[in-house]
């Protein structure tokens, strides 16, 4: 049944007897034409746009537990596409692009919240950095401001402007930047797929590939063999064990990343604000819960939690930003497992066997993808070419040098 | 409306009364309330508003886990929202009021909602909202916004402060009721270093709120005399009103990092002077004994929401510890024989009890007997259905043969059975297990080191309670090697503790909540189950079952349960929400402590830093540093008027700029001039002793990570300088070289930055001025003391270096003495300097005069550009391997179309530039595709009267001459300008060899 | 999480920076192929979900370089010891 | 200290004011401390230990704890790494070790580089604690101990002399550029927030 206010209406009169499961839970068939692995927002993107965009309906989404229970159920919600490189840019707009629109194209409201992202600076060079940035952004046809302190103040004025370490110089401020509802994007997907006929197959975990020769020909799952010509990872932080049963060696590094909600208050933080001189953003949920994260852990990890070191940053960053949150209650943290690449740049590309394809390298960046992320994806497992506004993003890049490194730290994954 | 009276006993001291406020009207209590148990005695049943519905809601708990009473505590500043009125010890003067709701509690406009609920269903936001798409910005969202939230935050700075602690143990035992008490003082006997931690304000847990007798005392008798002997221990630490709010990782002894917040001043009016308001623990302990005790569950029946509708052990809380009976006519709606305890309780405060529904059939005849002789009526097998009025005023109960009665009563105890607590069991990644006997979820894979005692393993007689609570606190301390004590053996009773596993009434006529505070029901439930959200993390995330404040602590279960007889599935295949710290909410500023405002991170100053103030410098952030900016005078209208005048003093006379906060390595062993050749690109072994060489240092990936100058103070004697940013950075990188790389050499490193005080000497009169300065204590001239010659020599009795080199492209030395001196040495400096025209200069000057000369600094040191990128190739020796040589002949980083270093001019000369613009070509449209580059940094040269600036340009240097666009769509600007050599002034470098 | 430093004992986690893989050691810049080894070396990972060799910097402690192995799944520290071996002479 | 005719100024100078009546801690800066660093040559850690044992009667502890010779101590804080004081300054401590090690070791001056603090007083050890995430207890950190660690973002090194009248007698060295940081992180653990100096007294928190 379609999601309207008119049909809302008629089922409260009947108790909300009438709807339908969002998505099927498909039990797993012999052989389909295309397998995704990975039941997040990419995934579920992926296998949407694979059955939308190219007509490929006959697509096995395979998810070892329920599907979102990764990263895409475990981040800050940020929507944004404020980045600098070439490479980076048109991606990341292309994204945002079809966020503005997606609501309505899959028929799920997932709260797509235009509300804009800051991110301030407090340097000279953090200014300057902001300013080659933004001018990126905005050759791109991308929204782009760049703000003074007193701009600063009229939007946030509960930010500490006067007895700050590090004080606020401006900021870099995208409107079109903001949130969306996380879980649902990935139901969202989930039903639009399943409508299409894509099955969506919930725990059910890859063990192994099939092969034939140097081919992948489908996955061993805890629930039998499954076979398909082309076989696509988009496993997140999981990317290294998935590969290593096809014997691949991949430039990623898994990391936990924490994140943070407070007790519901009254709204009063409008958009997202990034803090500059501290690894810290911070937004405002609709239900009234701050949320917000900080830096990695540091260490390579694949429990989804962390240690107190990386809690202690964040909340003294929160402090030092917005001191009035000072009696504002923490409610609960969670860790989401990070497929932290080289350069800090995500990786959507063939992989040296044939019929296995590869989604990964979205460091802490990846919600934000999602659909552009799936719309390439499904391009690359349709066509076997490369879409064109993910062009950069090849596996062969870190041999040859031509890396997409916003932040200049090098091959340092914790650092990016 | 004043049925809530209070009864005789308690643990309240009648000789306190305290005054307090709660939506502006007056009320007391005494010493030892809460301020639920204070306006309960009052009479107030209505505490708050739910979430969604605004439902009316009372007080459901007597504990942390209370969804409903949440109140906005204290005023202005220190106004804190959310907050359990269940937990609230009472302090003269306290203002709390209701929140949620507009314009008063009573009568709440909001709860009109209550109507459109039919509407307003689990997820019914995401089925609609979505037409017309801008709507949802405009109108729908910010209407949504305007209803969300429950408390307000102050907006205000924070003005208590907070502390961060460490406490170091054997064992720390969380929870100081019997069972944890026990523990604590079976291993403090055996010699052990305990921490005792209860979130409660008096240790005793149910001990408290129970009619339990220990050695034919009362339990609560009994907990004060404990806690009485651990304090006598030197090495016992009690800490009350102190939760245990994470359990984190352990090293290889087993050691395990706790995390745990102390309410130090929260029951005062304000925090007394110079204490913090809270202070987080962070507690290593070898052992820990978890006994945090249960939550007794509520059952989901029609209305039970009421206010008026508590838990039966609530009831008994308020009865036995605070003395206040919640009604006068009570009825009990229960699962277990523990609940009827609440009637015996009651009756023989001479409260009569109305009713026991007890849902099973069946009951041990000796309570059913006991129940009888004080004429209650008993129900069994039978159910509320609903209730009525607002606080409750009747219930419907449905007995097991259908028949339905009603009964009029003014409060409704509700017991469904217990909860162990298990949270801190999982925090590591353990998962609970279900128990069928228990029919509850009890600890599993348990944290190394932790064991678990009492009712939070489902121990729930009180005499099992302590023999656990005892053996697992000897087990700690012997494990802690600590000897065996001879222990008490403690007379007491294990009550009758029969319970059926029953979660819900089907067939409900009223509404029936599983989860309070968000107003989530049974058929929200069904609903979730319907529409295919049927894992328990579906489940919570689609109703928001268990995010609330409470985190779910009195409703997960019995949503799992409705979920699991729904799908026809058991409880836990349904799934187990895994537990997050923290276990209760946790204060943002607490966990920051003392690191706020202007102590975020550290301040570093140089010992030249009150010299600077008084010549009133302005001073800027780097890295943790504060530098001089300028120097302001009277009269400059800004920055660049400073900056400017300080360039040209430089540039005619001499300058003084304190460079002391640069980086210094001294780099010590036979084999020193071999390790610098491998982490420089350039060669240092052929550096003559007494000479100083600019090197270049490189990331293994080939991309240029710091430079700087090293000196060689004798064969196997260096000193190097790193950037001020770089230094902890590079000392890394050259201890992992030294350490892990090539263990082999003899080569000692040590950080000697802040051992000297350094200052740059720079401008044509340089030299007078230190030959005026230092006389005879070294040979300054052009012959004894060339361009990049350096020398240690004693000046006053102080070991001095002095070193010719040059960022300005002057004439130039850098001076340093020990830091003790450097004040006084700056001092000197400008005094000597005085008849030379000697000017103080900043780093604003410093900038403008290194992009005058084209020396590369931070904004082109960004980590993605390589030697040849900026023009320093050649120094990329072809003689030797180094740290980043083979990965930098990458195709990516040879590339001919890479950009690369180039100065820049505006073509209308009085036009400024601007940092952070991009290279287009004339004509070329502003678009990405068309970026050749950008502008790394920018100044207005004095010596040439005009802005400059340097950008990395692709393919640059075959591009001199050319005219193309610095284009800032940003500021609204598009320049033309003129790509020249990076070097604007004095290209020979005659004036820094002069 | 707790580190135990060879040198200085067991400290919090907050004490060391953090720097990967212990096995990518520096091939020889001689070989034919040092260009593949050393993008091998320094780009790509085994990122194991279990034990894993890491190098740990004690940089608020005793500026020793560590090698600590350390169970990814559970954070649970194996084993730790001095990464060079002057160190462990020393 | 330098006779020097420019005027030295310690790291803490100016931060640790006279503090009101009370007991609790007692914190006293150590301006006159000599230091340096000794780290020895490859390998050639017993033999400097050997040398120094023999001409200067100090035995380099191998872990992180303190060797007392006259006014010469060294302390472990690293392998094959001390850090040297010397209760009569730098000249005497520079001196001593250039003749006797210089060819064993290489030694570097700090005496500028670190601000030293003695701290004391029946509560110094609670308040200490506050601050650094070891273990202060008696058992744990004895007499002659050294420990390596962070206090409020800050680097230091921290040792336990005798117990003195007023209870046990910490020391510590950080960076001088952190001094006035450090002295507000200090102080606030002290509560009651009092600074001090040289035999005055603050009350701290704990009593």
């Amino acid at each position: 049944m379609r999601y309207s206010l008119l049909n809302l209406v008629r089922q409260a009169f009947s108790g909300h007897r009438d709807w339908q499961p969002a998505w099927r839970d498909a039990a797993p068939k012999p052989s389909y034409d295309v397998i995704v692995i990975g039941g997040g927002g990419h995934g579920l993107a992926t296998a949407y746009y694979l059955a939308k965009n190219h007509g490929i309906r006959n697509v096995a989404l395979l998810e070892r537990s329920w599907i979102g229970s990764g990263n895409a159920g475990r981040n800050t919600t940020i929507i944004r596409s404020n980045y600098m490189l070439p490479g980076n840019e048109p991606f990341y707009e292309w994204s945002m692009k079809l966020w503005e629109g997606l609501e309505q194209e899959v028929n799920y409201n997932s709260m797509v919240s235009q509300r804009g992202v800051l991110n301030l600076y407090h340097s000279d060079s953090q200014r300057d950095a902001a300013a080659r940035r933004g001018n990126a952004m905005r050759m791109h046809g991308v929204d782009a401001e760049l703000l003074d302190t007193s701009d600063v103040r009229r939007m946030y004025p509960f930010l500490d402007f006067d007895n700050a370490r590090f004080p606020i110089h401006g900021g870099l401020l995208q409107r079109r930047g903001g949130t969306a509802r996380h879980d649902a994007v990935v139901w969202g997907f989930a039903r639009a797929a399943s409508d299409l006929g894509v099955d969506i197959i919930q725990n059910c975990e890859v063990t192994g590939f099939a092969r034939e020769g140097s081919r992948v020909v489908g996955v061993e799952t805890t629930r039998g063999t499954i076979r398909a010509p082309k076989v696509g990872m988009a496993v997140a932080g999981n990317t290294s064990r998935v590969a290593r049963f096809a014997g691949l060696h991949l430039p990623i590094e898994s990391h936990v990343l924490q994140a943070f909600v407070s007790e519901a208050i009254k709204p009063f933080i409008d958009g997202v604000v990034t803090f500059g001189a501290g690894h810290f953003y911070i937004s405002q949920s609709d239900k009234g819960g701050l949320v917000f994260g900080g830096d990695l852990d540091m260490y390579n990890s694949y429990a989804q939690r962390g240690n107190l070191p990386a809690v202690e940053d964040v909340f003294t960053s929160a402090m030092a930003l917005m001191p009035a949150i000072g009696r504002v209650r923490l409610l609960r943290s969670w860790g989401g497992v990070m497929d932290m690449s080289m350069d800090g740049s995500p990786i959507i590309d063939h992989t040296p066997i044939p019929g296995l394809y590869l989604n990964c390298g979205w460091n802490y960046g990846g919600f934000k993808a999602t659909p552009a992320s799936g719309w390439c994806f499904a391009h690359l497992l349709a066509k076997d070419t490369m879409h064109p506004v993910a062009s950069a993003y090849r596996l062969d890049r870190f041999r040859r040098g031509y890396l997409i490194d916003e932040k200049g730290v090098g091959a340092q994954p914790n650092l990016h | 409306m004043n049925d809530g009276i209070r009864l005789a006993g308690g643990l309240i001291d009648r000789k306190r009364p305290i005054a307090l406020r709660f939506d502006g009207k007056p009320f007391s209590g005494f010493a030892g309330d809460t301020l639920a148990s204070a306006l309960l005695a009052s009479g107030v049943r209505l505490f708050g508003r739910s979430f969604k519905y605004h439902r009316p809601r009372g007080l459901l708990t007597a504990g942390s886990e209370e969804p409903n009473a949440l109140v906005e505590l204290r005023t202005g500043a220190r106004r804190e929202a959310n907050t359990r009125a269940t937990t609230i010890e009472l302090f003269e003067g306290l203002e709390a009021t209701s929140q949620n709701r507009w314009p008063t509690l009573a009568f709440d406009l909001m709860a009109v909602n209550s109507l459109l609920s039919p509407f307003l269903v689990a997820g019914f936001y995401y089925k609609t909202f979505m037409w017309p798409r801008a709507w949802w910005e405009r109108l729908y969202e910010p209407a949504i916004r305007r209803a969300a939230g429950l408390g307000r935050a102050s907006m205000e700075e924070d003005p208590d402060t907070y502390e961060v602690a460490h406490a170091f143990c054997d064992v720390l035992v969380i929870g100081a009721g019997p069972a944890g008490l026990a523990a604590a003082l079976a291993a403090a006997r055996s010699g052990a270093r305990v921490i005792l931690c209860d979130e409660d304000f008096v240790p005793g847990g149910r001990l408290n709120a129970e009619r339990h007798e220990i050695d034919g005392s009362p339990g609560s008798a009994w907990a004060a005399e404990v806690g009485a002997e651990l304090r006598s221990f030197p090495d016992v630490r009690v800490m009350r009103r102190t939760t245990v709010f994470g359990v984190y990782d352990a090293g290889m002894s087993g050691a395990r990092t706790f995390g745990a917040l102390e309410r130090v001043s929260d029951h005062l009016a304000v925090p007394p002077p110079g204490q913090p308001r809270q202070r987080m623990w962070k507690i290593v302990a070898r052992r820990a004994v978890l006994a945090a005790g249960a939550i007794e569950r509520p059952i989901v029946f029609g209305g039970n929401d009421r206010p008026g509708v508590m838990m039966a052990s609530a009831v008994r809380t308020y009865v036995n510890r605070f003395a206040v009976t919640p009604g006068r006519r009570i009825a009990l709606f229960t699962t277990c024989d523990d609940g009827w305890r609440t009637a015996l309780d009651l009756a023989s405060d001479s409260v009569p009890v109305e009713a026991i529904i007890d849902a099973r059939v069946t009951v041990d005849p000796a309570i059913l007997e006991a129940a009888k002789r004080q004429g209650t009526r008993t129900f069994l097998g039978s159910q509320v259905i609903d209730t009525h009025g607002s606080p409750v005023e009747r219930i419907t109960v449905r007995d097991r043969d259908g028949q339905l009665t009603r009964i009029s009563i003014d409060t409704l105890a509700v017991s469904g059975g217990w909860n162990p607590t298990v949270a801190l069991t999982t925090h590591v990644g353990g998962r609970p297990k279900w128990s069928d006997t228990l029919a509850a979820f009890v600890p599993g894979d348990l944290p190394g080191g932790m064991t678990v005692a009492g009712a939070a393993r489902g121990a729930f007689g009180l005499a099992e309670a302590l023999r656990e609570g005892l053996a697992a606190g000897q087990e700690a301390a012997e494990a802690t090697g600590h000897a065996k004590s001879a222990n008490p053996i403690w007379r007491a009773d294990d009550e009758a503790r029969g319970v059926t596993a029953f979660w819900h009434v089907a067939g409900s006529t009223g509404k029936a909540f599983v989860d309070f505070q968000h107003d989530v029901t049974d058929a929200d439930v069904a609903l979730a189950a319907r529409e295919g959200y049927r894992s328990a993390e579906h489940l919570k995330r689609y109703t928001t079952l268990g995010m609330a404040t409470d985190q779910g602590k009195t409703s997960s279960v019995a949503g799992h349960a409705i979920m699991a007889a729904i799908t026809g599935r058991s409880i836990p295949e349904v799934g187990t929400t895994t537990f997050r710290p923290p276990y209760s909410p946790v204060a943002v500023g607490a966990v920051a402590g003392i690191h706020r405002g202007r102590h975020f991170r550290p301040t570093r100053l140089t010992a030249s830093h009150a010299w600077a103030r008084e010549q009133g410098a302005v001073f800027v952030e780097a890295a943790q540093w504060l530098r001089a900016q300028w120097y302001p005078r009277p009269g400059e209208k800004d920055w660049l008027e400073s900056a400017v005048r300080e360039v040209k003093s430089v540039r005619s006379a001499v300058g003084v700029c304190d460079v002391s906060t640069l980086g210094k390595i001294d780099i010590q062993g036979a084999d020193a001039a071999i390790f610098l050749d491998r982490v420089y690109t350039n060669m240092f072994s052929t550096l003559p002793v007494g000479r100083v060489r600019y090197g270049l240092m490189l990331r293994e990936d080939g991309f240029v990570m710091d430079d700087g100058t090293t000196a060689r103070l004798s064969d196997d004697h260096y000193v190097m300088s790193t950037t001020t940013t770089g230094a902890g950075k590079v000392m890394q990188h050259l201890e992992h070289a030294r350490q892990v790389l090539w263990p082999e050499l003899d080569v000692q490193l040590v950080s000697v930055t802040e051992q000297w005080s350094q200052y740059s000497i720079a401008g044509p009169r340089s030299r007078e001025l230190l030959e005026r300065l230092l006389g005879d204590a070294i040979d300054v001239g052009n012959a004894a003391f060339p361009y990049l010659a350096c020398a240690e020599f004693t000046w006053h009795g102080l070991p001095c270096r002095l070193f010719r080199i040059s960022f300005s492209g002057e004439l130039a030395y850098e001076i340093a003495v020990p830091a003790r001196h450097g004040d006084a040495a700056m001092r000197a400096i400008v005094a000597a300097g005085q008849e030379f025209g000697i000017t103080p200069y900043g780093t604003e000057a410093l900038g403008i005069m290194r992009v005058e000369k084209g020396h590369v600094a931070g904004n082109e040191l960004n980590g993605t550009t390589t030697a040849d990128d900026l023009g320093l190739g050649k120094m990329m020796s072809q003689k030797k391997d180094f740290i980043g040589r083979v990965l930098a002949r990458r195709p990516g980083l040879a590339d001919p179309a890479r950009a690369v270093l180039v100065g820049i001019k505006p073509v209308d000369r009085s036009v400024r530039l601007n940092a952070g613009a991009h290279f287009l070509a004339p004509g070329a449209q502003s678009r990405l595709e068309n970026d050749q580059g950008y502008v790394t940094s920018v100044a207005f040269s004095p010596m040439l009267g005009h802005w400059i600036g340097l950008g990395l340009l692709s393919g640059g240097r075959e591009r001199i001459g050319e005219r193309i666009r610095a284009h800032d769509p940003l500021r609204g600007k598009d320049t033309e300008i003129e790509v020249v050599s990076p070097c604007f002034f004095d290209p020979e470098g005659m004036r820094l060899k002069s | 999480m707790r580190i135990r430093c060879p040198f200085c004992g067991e400290r919090d986690v907050g004490e060391f920076a953090y720097l990967g893989d212990a096995r990518a050691l520096r091939p020889d810049p001689g070989l034919p192929d040092a260009e593949e080894r050393f993008y091998e070396a320094v780009y790509l990972r085994d990122n194991p979900a279990g034990p894993h060799d890491e190098l740990w910097y004690h940089a608020f402690g005793c500026r020793t370089w560590l090698r600590v192995t350390r169970n990814t799944l559970t954070h649970e520290i194996l084993a730790v010891a001095f990464a060079g071996p002057n160190e462990a002479k020393a | 200290m330098s006779e020097s005719t420019l005027v030295a100024r310690s790291g803490f100078h100016d931060l640790l004011r006279p503090a009101g009546e009370g007991r609790g801690v007692i914190v006293t800066e150590r301006a006159e401390l000599g230091l340096a660093t000794v780290i020895a040559r490859k390998g050639g850690a017993v033999a400097l230990a050997a040398r120094l044992k023999e001409r200067l009667g100090v035995d380099p502890p191998a872990g992180p704890r303190r060797d007392t010779s006259n006014a010469l101590s060294l302390m472990g804080t690293g392998p094959g790494t001390w850090l040297a004081t010397h209760e009569q300054g730098t000249t005497p401590l520079l001196s001593a070790l250039r003749k006797n090690v210089g060819d064993l070791a290489a030694v570097s001056d700090q005496s500028d580089g670190y601000a030293v603090l003695r701290l004391t007083g029946p509560e110094g050890r609670e308040a200490l604690a506050k601050l650094v995430f070891i273990d202060l207890h008696p058992g744990a950190f004895g007499v002659g101990h050294v420990a390596c660690t962070v206090a409020g973002h800050t680097g230091i090194t921290l040792w336990r002399l005798e117990d003195g009248p007023d209870g046990a007698i910490f020391e510590l060295a950080v960076y001088r550029s952190f001094a006035a940081s450090f002295w507000h992180a200090l102080s606030a653990s002290f509560a009651g927030q009092s600074t001090c100096d040289k035999n005055a007294r603050v009350r701290s928190s704990f009593g």
